[in-house]
């Protein structure tokens, strides 16, 4: 069962945005040139405790993570820069970490089996890193792919919008079909695509879905995303702001907005920190070439 | 404590902790939040700020080394009006100095970014950001440009090639004290894209080649304060670097691997003694830090123990 | 495959295979014994031997570092009159050419190993050993000394400070190739003495200021063949010294690391299709080989598949 | 029980090496200025597997290897450069395993009781390094000492030299003393000396050694060397060839003799490989001040 506190639909729905800025807002809460916003919410370094490994298959394994003073604050969408103890210096950034559930104090985490965690281990969490999803009020239908990468950053978010009547669907493509899909909920319909995000009744689901969430395989995140915004931009008349939204896997050093290195530029010479206003960036506001 | 870390004028920076982070680790200063205490610090260095704007480089900007990384971000900032304009009012609220790093790569802008900073009460000095591939000549002339547009110190940050003959027309030039060295300039293939990427490169091993030069310059520059920074990322790799003759310490990537590592090193390098367990730090520190390493110890006691349980104990 | 690793002329250098072992990394032959093939190899560069013999350096040599290390050894060498004379015959019966690696801080000694090399039918080639504080003169008078004593070609391999200028010193002079870089000199506390020890530094992270360096050299000196070395750990890192326009690679420390690395890296850049899994290398190549990584793989998968049947697999 | 081969007192007793040379040779069985005795023995690689981790106390552990084709021919003194698989790059060099019991194709491993082994884990062993102890003939009484170091490279001689009736006691000195002794034969007496290398009755067991063979910390090797060698200096008359060793435990990047790196000047301007030619050195032959 998610312990996810209320309000994480509704409260911080996209249309409030409007609130904080006359241009259109593509990237968190953002208004033009203004770079920070890490007031939302306090940056700590919370310790967690290996409690539990469950490999799910070849590819992937869940960690469960007793996190004290984790609370339920974490919504889909967020993350931790996590590094695991004691100090080595290989891999020497943090890594982002996607937690795919959550109870008080405990989360589940998302990593590729090859890497042995082992329980007790202790780990380092710096977080919450990004801003939650932003769902539309009256959302219906939501459309997930997962293209090429697994689709943890997208996983947290399902059993929520079940539980508020949103019907989802999943697509996956290419490397993502490796993804154990026998442990998401039963009322989550998987679309195994093609390896070039192709489907049969694509032109259906997409032009049925309200808000689509997309996740990239983060070598050439940008021109993979523009990939993506071409397929939806021949199957749909024109593709409406707060519909497409890029997740960013950008590396992020320090996740804090200091260190800049995730600053991702935007149309109309806008930026976006990803680390601290990502990681859904709305696709319309993307600089595509097309 | 009181450590002049600028040669004497009536100017000269003083600051009460040797303890800084690099420019652009901490961004503009509101980014750690409660994570880094500031006033522990000895000054505060400003992210990288030119006198127009510049737009994040393109493609990949980091890429993952061993025990290390390679990070290029293009020096992206809104230009020294807008920056003053946003963090000004944070900056003055600061305990500590400010130092404001300028790219010291085109004269004419590290000129007027002097001269407004001689009329900002926010910032007290000036670091000017040399490139790698800048000559002597340009070095002089960048140097003595911003030095003769501001009574406020100049600090130099030189690049580690060429680092002793750059260091000597900055000092020609009228550099209040020298910063070495940069992050060296590297090119390494970005395991996600296969692309190769050129940046700069962090990580210990970067330790040992700056402590060298900054023990070269301290050498030959007897009267010009130095500056270490590179690869710290121990209280001992900063007490290395004072030791080689450093006035101050600059403690660069490892604050974003671990962003409590540098206020341990100011606190240790500010003179505090060390009287109980390392995880006593946190009650006279800062509420909260120490956390992870204790419980850490604790649960590998627990492993250990549980371990020693499982395994027989016949020979 | 035919690669000319020094500049046209009558005895330039042909090398069957882009890759070689650094100086001092084998030794002068017969260290390894079986667990390399040397005949595997481009070339075989000789451990730095110097005119009059050279004692090892004193005190503690070798500093842990992370993903790296420092090593110091004073290019302890016998003098070249009794290196010949005990290893001549070995290098005779080798079926790669050998590259002696000479000393290169003395102009007298480097001209005078010069001359005693172009007797030798044993070297093929000399690889001078550049000075770290070398100034662009003193660069000059070496490699010219030792270019006008040999008809065999002259590598110098450069420092990686100031490396641009030296090499133009090296090229005028008379170098028949550039090796670029040494290590980079620095200084590190030994964590067992407590003493600071100034060395050169081995590790990965070299290479990607040394990538950077050798793209340099390629584009300022397009008529003479750079060989690239620092910090190649794996086939790519080689690889990708040759596609910044090096025309072969030596490879360090990993071979102390994990021996058999160097004679996959020449293996792969010698053209080698990879066909079958890595396990498979070791009967194509070398007997034995591979045994370690076949094992390794074959433990990995038993563990986890004994994990999974730990771990419970409900939710 | 110890595989030992035969031979390994006797065969390689320390008269032989003089048929290698004119002049007095104190490390391994070189003759003056001659760098190489790997003809010796063949360098290899060996797989070692972790079959069983035993913890001894707070400070050690042994670690159970099985090594296939390793056969019996390792001898008290000789150890291997181990690397521990998957390829991390830290710790970068090998480090120096010292074995601390044999049976055919498995041998015991001491190591620091911090450091977390797993049963199954795959280890990479260069070997074999260095040259066996060298025993008199007429061994009657064998003293160890080990100064502020585990007494690791000294105890897979000690059931050796029982089975050939030889005496054996050991010194434990400074952080020696945390060595969990109970593991050892019990026919063993042990010494538990003061913080700098102090004992009651010490002129007795000194005067009473045929040969002594000492490890120190090796923070600063040749400096503790020399204090030993004074101490013995005082208590002794004389100190003869082939009764005093150093056991090295110098830094080997490479313990094949290729890097040079553990190159040591002895006196008159002798040379000793260390990883080929140690780890013992009479120390007559070392080149302290006194
Ligand atoms: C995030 C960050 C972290 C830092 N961390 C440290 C640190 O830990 N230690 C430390 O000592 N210093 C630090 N600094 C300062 C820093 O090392 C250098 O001054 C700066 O990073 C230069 O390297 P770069 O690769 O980031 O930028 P680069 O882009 O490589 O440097 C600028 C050069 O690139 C070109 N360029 C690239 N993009 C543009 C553009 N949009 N417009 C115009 N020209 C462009 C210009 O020709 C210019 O010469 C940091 C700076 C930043 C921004
Ligand atoms: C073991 C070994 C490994 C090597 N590995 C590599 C490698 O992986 N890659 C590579 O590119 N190259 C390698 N080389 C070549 C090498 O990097 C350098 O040429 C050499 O190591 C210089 O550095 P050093 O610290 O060893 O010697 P240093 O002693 O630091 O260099 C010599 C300098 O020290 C002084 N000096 C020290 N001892 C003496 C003495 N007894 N007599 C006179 N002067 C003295 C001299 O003034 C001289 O200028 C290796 C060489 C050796 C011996
Ligand atoms: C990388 C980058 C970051 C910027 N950050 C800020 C900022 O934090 N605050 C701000 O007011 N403007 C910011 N700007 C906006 C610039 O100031 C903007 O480009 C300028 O106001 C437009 O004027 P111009 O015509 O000179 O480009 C930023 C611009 C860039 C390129
Ligand atoms: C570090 C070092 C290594 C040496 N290695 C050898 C060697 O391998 N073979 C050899 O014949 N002599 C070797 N020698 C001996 C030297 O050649 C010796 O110092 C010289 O023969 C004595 O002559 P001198 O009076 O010029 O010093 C070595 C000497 C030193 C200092
Ligand atoms: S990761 Fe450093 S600013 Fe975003
Ligand atoms: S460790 Fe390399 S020669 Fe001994």
């Amino acid at each position: 069962m998610f312990g996810i506190a209320q309000g994480a639909l509704g409260v911080q729905s996209y249309e409030e945005l409007a609130l904080f800025g006359s241009s259109f807002s593509a990237c968190g809460l953002i208004r033009k040139y203004s770079f920070h916003t890490n007031d939302e919410q306090t940056m700590r370094e919370y310790t967690g405790i290996i409690e539990r490994t469950v490999r799910l298959n070849e590819h992937y394994q869940h960690l469960h993570l007793s996190v004290e003073g984790l609370g339920s604050d974490l919504k889909p969408g967020q993350s931790f820069l996590a590094r695991r103890m004691p100090e080595r210096w290989e891999p020497y950034l943090r890594e982002q970490w996607w937690p795919v559930d959550l109870k008080t104090d405990e989360v589940v985490i998302e990593r590729p089996a090859n890497i042995l965690y082992e329980p007790g281990e202790t780990v380092s969490l710096l977080g919450i890193i990004g801003q939650p999803y932003r769902y539309k009020r009256t959302l219906r239908n939501v459309l997930l792919i997962a293209y090429d990468t697994p689709p943890s950053p997208l996983v947290m978010s399902i059993p929520l919008l079940f539980k508020h009547h949103v019907s989802v669907t999943m697509v996956l493509s290419g490397a993502a079909t490796q993804y154990p899909t026998n442990r998401l909920p039963p009322e989550l319909e998987v679309i195994q695509a093609d390896d070039d995000l192709g489907w049969t009744n694509m032109v259906m689901t997409v032009g049925w879905a309200d808000q689509v969430f997309v996740v990239v395989r983060p070598d050439d995140e940008m021109e993979r995303f523009e990939r993506v915004w071409k397929r939806f931009s021949e199957l749909r008349a024109g593709i409406d702001k707060n519909y497409l939204f890029a997740v960013m896997q950008t590396a992020l050093p320090c996740g804090v907005g200091a260190c800049l290195a995730c600053l991702t530029p935007l149309r109309e010479g806008e930026m976006c920190v990803v680390c601290t206003q990502g990681p859904a960036i709305d696709m319309t506001a993307l600089p595509f070439s097309s | 404590m009181e450590i002049e870390i600028t040669r004497r004028s009536k100017n000269s920076l003083i600051l009460a902790n040797p303890v800084m982070a690099a420019a652009g680790v901490l961004g503009f200063g509101d980014a750690y939040g409660d994570l880094i205490q500031l006033e522990k610090l000895g000054a505060f260095i400003t992210s990288p700020v030119s006198y127009t704007p510049r737009r994040p480089a393109g493609g990949a900007r980091v890429v993952p080394l061993p025990a290390g990384t390679l990070v290029h971000t293009g020096l992206p900032n809104a230009g020294i009006s807008k920056v003053l304009g946003k963090y000004r009012t944070l900056w003055e609220k600061m305990k500590i100095p400010v130092i404001m790093h300028v790219v010291g790569t085109n004269p004419e802008q590290a000129r007027k970014c002097a001269s407004r900073i001689e009329a900002e009460h926010a910032v007290q000095a000036i670091e000017l950001g040399i490139d790698d591939d800048a000559t002597p000549e340009e070095v002089h002339q960048i140097v003595g440009g911003a030095a003769r547009n501001t009574e406020k110190p100049v600090l130099v940050r030189l690049p580690s090639q060429d680092t002793v003959v750059l260091a000597q027309a900055a000092v020609d030039a009228g550099a209040g004290g020298l910063v070495a060295c940069a992050p060296p300039r590297g090119t390494a293939r970005d395991p996600y894209s296969g692309k190769l990427v050129t940046g700069r490169i962090y990580g210990p091993l970067m330790k040992p080649m700056m402590l060298r030069l900054v023990k070269q310059l301290v050498d030959m520059f007897p009267e010009v304060p130095v500056i270490g920074v590179g690869g710290v990322h121990t209280q001992q790799d900063a007490r290395d670097y004072i030791e080689a003759g450093a006035r101050a310490v600059q403690v660069d990537s490892v604050t974003w691997v671990q962003p409590k590592t540098l206020e341990y090193i100011a606190r240790d390098l500010g003179g505090l003694v060390i009287t109980r367990e390392q995880g006593a730090l946190a009650d006279e520190w800062h509420p909260g830090m120490g956390e992870t390493e204790r419980k850490a110890r604790e649960a590998a006691r627990r492993k250990l123990d549980e371990d020693s349980k499982k395994t027989p104990t016949g020979h």
